[in-house]
């Protein structure tokens, strides 16, 4: 990592995350990351893009300083165009109608799968975790984008319980499970942006951030990485790209 | 028991239930006298809003104890009646202090320590059961929570082959709470409600359960739910109490009327955070038991606090 | 029938169906008959009684003089307690919240089962009729009250089709079709009120109206009916109830 | 063709369709060109009210064949679409010119004649297709037609046993239609639209279908939208065009806004009981091909009867 940037993790991992979305798509996104870098999009390169809500919110507008404590408030639908039952807003995504999703989760392995349930054996946890919430629904149903921080313990071989399924044992596992759509699409972290292989479905290194090294990366992952034979660089975040975080978020509540 | 009601007792417990046009409003007292120990109780909103934060006050006070919890969404109101021993058990997708105060010190201590049961389901899963239990059919079919360890830990679920496509899909049993806990914002004395805002699993939870205790920030005239039909959302025949109770969400939101209280729950988040039992235990005393009455508990919130969430909830409809 | 009669066969109908509702329940009806005999229960011993009408209209208040042209119009909403949708009120019968439905039909055999699709050989119909609309479903899952004209043609030894389940071959043929709530409750007509024996769920005669002889039903039927050990002779419509029906329709059109 | 198509090709063609936030208001004639003959054309509305007549007329006009419709409950929309030569085939669970004139003669003369086939499916059973078709699943469970016979015309359809309850259900296809035609108050330029009254099976059908087209009374401001998105029922993305065409239902009714004509109703029923075939070719005639637009039609229904209709429809707000 360069140590002269000038903008924090959050910044960096909403600026790429919002690189990822492509004008018109139909986005599921939480607080935090994913709905700056949806904001950000939509400010940007992608002003019909529409951004859904678990809570039932579509077509949410985020105000400058305003941002809401979940997504099940009020706030989140303030000049919103339309108001869904919680159950009604999930079928959107069964139904098809919605392109990405964004997850989270405590660890991830290299099938992409998330684990937001149990730190160690489910039956003696060491750590019950907050739950799947829709987690599991938008990663059965949506192509994934996970921004998270990369680290080895979250990075890890094998999942100690498959909250929200990535490709499950790989190659056709998930398709076999009978999840027919969506999948994971990237994995953005504070290092780099992976995706996965289309047979194996191994998560690869696609691009590195500024100043990363494929080695460094992979010192921070539990797994072995595929690496791309076209391997990038990430362009940094422009400072246009800051500032609208920034705006976003003045008091910087989220993205310190 | 059987996870799912046959068809013949869900229409013999709908029968046997008074559905004639009637008045009911009650007291937080008498509307708790509706709950049974051991009941399966669905609470209405999710995470922070719309929480029946008065009915689970008024059931901790009255010493309920072993109701299952169902909820979309739970946070610190499960907390609370975790830590107030009236429930051990909890049907939840997500349960949080909320995502500024993190995954909830509270549920952490009763599970890992095996002193209640969080069972997990995906929040579709949560909302495909009350709604099979809203429209009188054992289950509905979905396309989430296979090829997960979500199901391993679940007995009353079933993988399926559809016969029109062949394809895998996930049965997911009805959910009939014994009593659903909802607040609105309006509804008349017989109990048609009408919800602003974000409506979570509510309308489902009502149709689904045996009985529907309704707290409203307002009893308002039966003229007035006439006028406007299409809004109402709870069709009274439904309901069994009403209550009138402002602000009986707090601390937490009602869509519309208040945000929530963010400095009251961030000072919260600190006693549980500091020590997840004994916290809670002494916030219960404080806030739950020692008031003499519901206003009493909202005095103790403070007058500053009430203001700025009700300047904060209004101010969504300011465009 | 008597001659000095001062009401009409639908008025008649309408009263002594009203009289079978009882206070509190909830009653899907339709137009004509069922709206009239629900609304004047409702002016008269059951004024808790709740209307439904299938274009999702939940507790109606009928307007003298505005009576709706079919459930599915506005007028059947003015002053109504909730609307929801037609799928969503047909679910409520599923969930069980109906007591009571009102069905016709063109025909009716001696289990109560009803046709409103075809006369004569379904592949070849006579005549192709309206279909079912909510009438299957409403017989399949409510107790039902029919009110119709008694005649021959239409109380036939077997219907041409079953559109709306009645006990289709007696016995627990209804319950072993897999319907496992509702069924046949009364059969109201011009000359009496018939409902079906416990076991074999034929048509029996319960109560012949004032000047008529079973001779004369059974006469006016297709099939064999049963009578009740204890027939009762049904009281006259009395001045009170037919005002009320009068308001209602004051042009009579419906009524005449 | 299969009756349900496989959760692949319906994700396939959801992806393929134009979701992004954009304006789409276009002409009655260019709407028209999004049907193709052949389609599947789900009708929104349902009896008199709020039929998308407007749609029908220019689809009428545009000479399209072959059209299967599929309609809650049909009415003389579907009268003149047989009648026109645009549809051999409609689903429904009713077909009837209103309760008050009585079984559609058309109807008769087309189903009897075996020049058009109209498929049975109870009121329900046409509702849990579309519900189903809306939901993303290929099939609802539920528990009417049983028994009956009406199952034994129809081969999309399945018998099944509850693995939770043992009990028989009727299991019903997804109905997803090429095209649905709805008829709404008001909507903005995206096609986020607000319904009032009564919505029939319109919202699952909207989101059912691959491709909608609104009519709407009148187009507002994307911001009257945002004021009150909670009375949004249908979603923009789910929506191809929006036409504006005030008094787009008539002869039919659009709630709050205008009642059925009656007696323009009174009148094409007395053409139609005359000669049904002739009756309606003669009324197609005279009211879908001769007029010059649609405000040439709605001239010769007569200011009296827009009056008239209008003040009517108004009149359900007056309490």
């Amino acid at each position: 990592m360069t140590s002269e940037r000038n903008y924090t993790a959050t910044e960096l991992l909403s600026v790429v995350a919002g690189r990822l979305l492509k004008d018109g798509q139909v986005v599921f996104a939480g607080v935090g990351v994913p709905l700056f870098a949806a904001t950000l999009a939509q400010r940007t390169h992608a002003p019909s893009l529409t951004i859904l809500f678990e809570g039932g919110t579509i077509g949410a507008f985020v105000e400058p300083g305003k941002l809401p404590p979940s997504t099940n408030e009020q706030r989140c639908t303030h000049r919103a165009n339309m108001l869904l039952s919680a159950t009604d807003v999930l079928l959107l995504l069964q139904r098809g109608y919605v392109d990405i999703g964004f997850m989270g989760g405590a660890q991830i392995d290299m099938y992409g799968n998330l684990n937001s349930s149990y730190i160690g054996d489910p039956d003696e946890p060491r750590t019950r975790l907050p739950g799947t919430g829709g987690g599991n629904d938008i990663s059965s149903l949506a192509n994934m984008i996970v921004a998270t921080r990369h680290e080895k313990r979250r990075f890890v071989e094998k999942v100690d319980f498959i909250t929200s399924p990535g490709f499950l044992d790989g190659g056709d596992t998930r398709r076999g499970s009978g999840l027919l759509a969506g999948g994971m699409y990237r994995v953005v972290t504070d290092l780099g942006i992976m995706g996965f292989d289309s047979h194996s479905k191994r998560m690869k290194i696609l691009s590195l951030h500024p100043g990363v090294t494929a080695e460094e990366v992979q010192d921070n992952t539990g797994f072995e990485l595929l690496v791309d034979d076209n391997v990038q660089v990430t362009d940094p975040p422009q400072e246009s790209e800051l500032n609208v975080l920034r705006e976003l978020d003045p008091d910087r509540m989220y993205t310190a | 028991m059987p996870t799912v009601r046959s068809y013949d007792q869900l229409r013999e417990d709908v029968r046997s239930r008074d559905r004639s046009l009637r008045e009911k409003v009650v007291s937080l007292e008498e509307a708790a006298g509706l709950v049974n120990d051991g009941d399966g109780v669905g609470l209405g909103g999710s995470t922070l809003s719309r929480t029946p934060l008065a009915m689970i006050w008024q059931l901790i006070r009255s010493g309920r104890k072993d109701l299952k919890l169902y909820r979309s969404i739970a946070s610190s109101e499960s907390e609370l009646l975790l830590a107030a021993g009236v429930s051990r058990y909890i049907l939840t997708s997500w349960f949080s202090q909320g995502i500024i105060w993190g995954v909830s010190k509270v549920m952490r201590h009763y599970t890992e320590n095996k002193l209640a049961v969080f069972e997990e389901w995906s929040h579709m899963g949560v909302g495909m059961r009350f709604r099979a239990g809203a429209m009188g059919v054992p289950y509905l079919p979905m396309r989430t929570m296979l090829g997960s360890n979500l199901t391993n830990r679940l007995e009353d679920i079933e993988e399926s082959t559809c016969p029109f496509t062949d394809e895998k899909l996930l049965l997911v049993p009805a959910l009939n709470p014994d009593v659903a806990l909802i607040h609105v914002q309006r509804c008349d004395a017989f109990g048609n409600a009408q919800l602003d805002g974000l409506s979570f699993m509510d309308i489902d939870l009502a149709m689904a359960a045996d009985k529907v205790i309704l707290t409203t920030e307002q009893v308002v005239s039966n003229e007035q739910i006439r006028r406007r039909p299409d809004q109402t959302k709870i069709p009274f025949f439904t309901v069994d109490a009403v209550v009138e109770v402002p602000f009986g969400c707090a601390p937490h939101e009602c869509y519309g009327v208040y945000e929530p209280f963010f400095d009251h729950l961030d000072w919260y988040a600190k006693q549980i955070k500091a020590d997840p039992v004994e916290g809670a235990r002494r916030y219960i005393d404080e806030f739950i038991h020692a008031p003499k009455d519901w206003n009493e508990y909202l005095s103790k919130l403070g007058t500053a606090e009430i203001v700025d969430a009700a300047r904060r909830g209004r101010s969504i409809y300011d465009l």
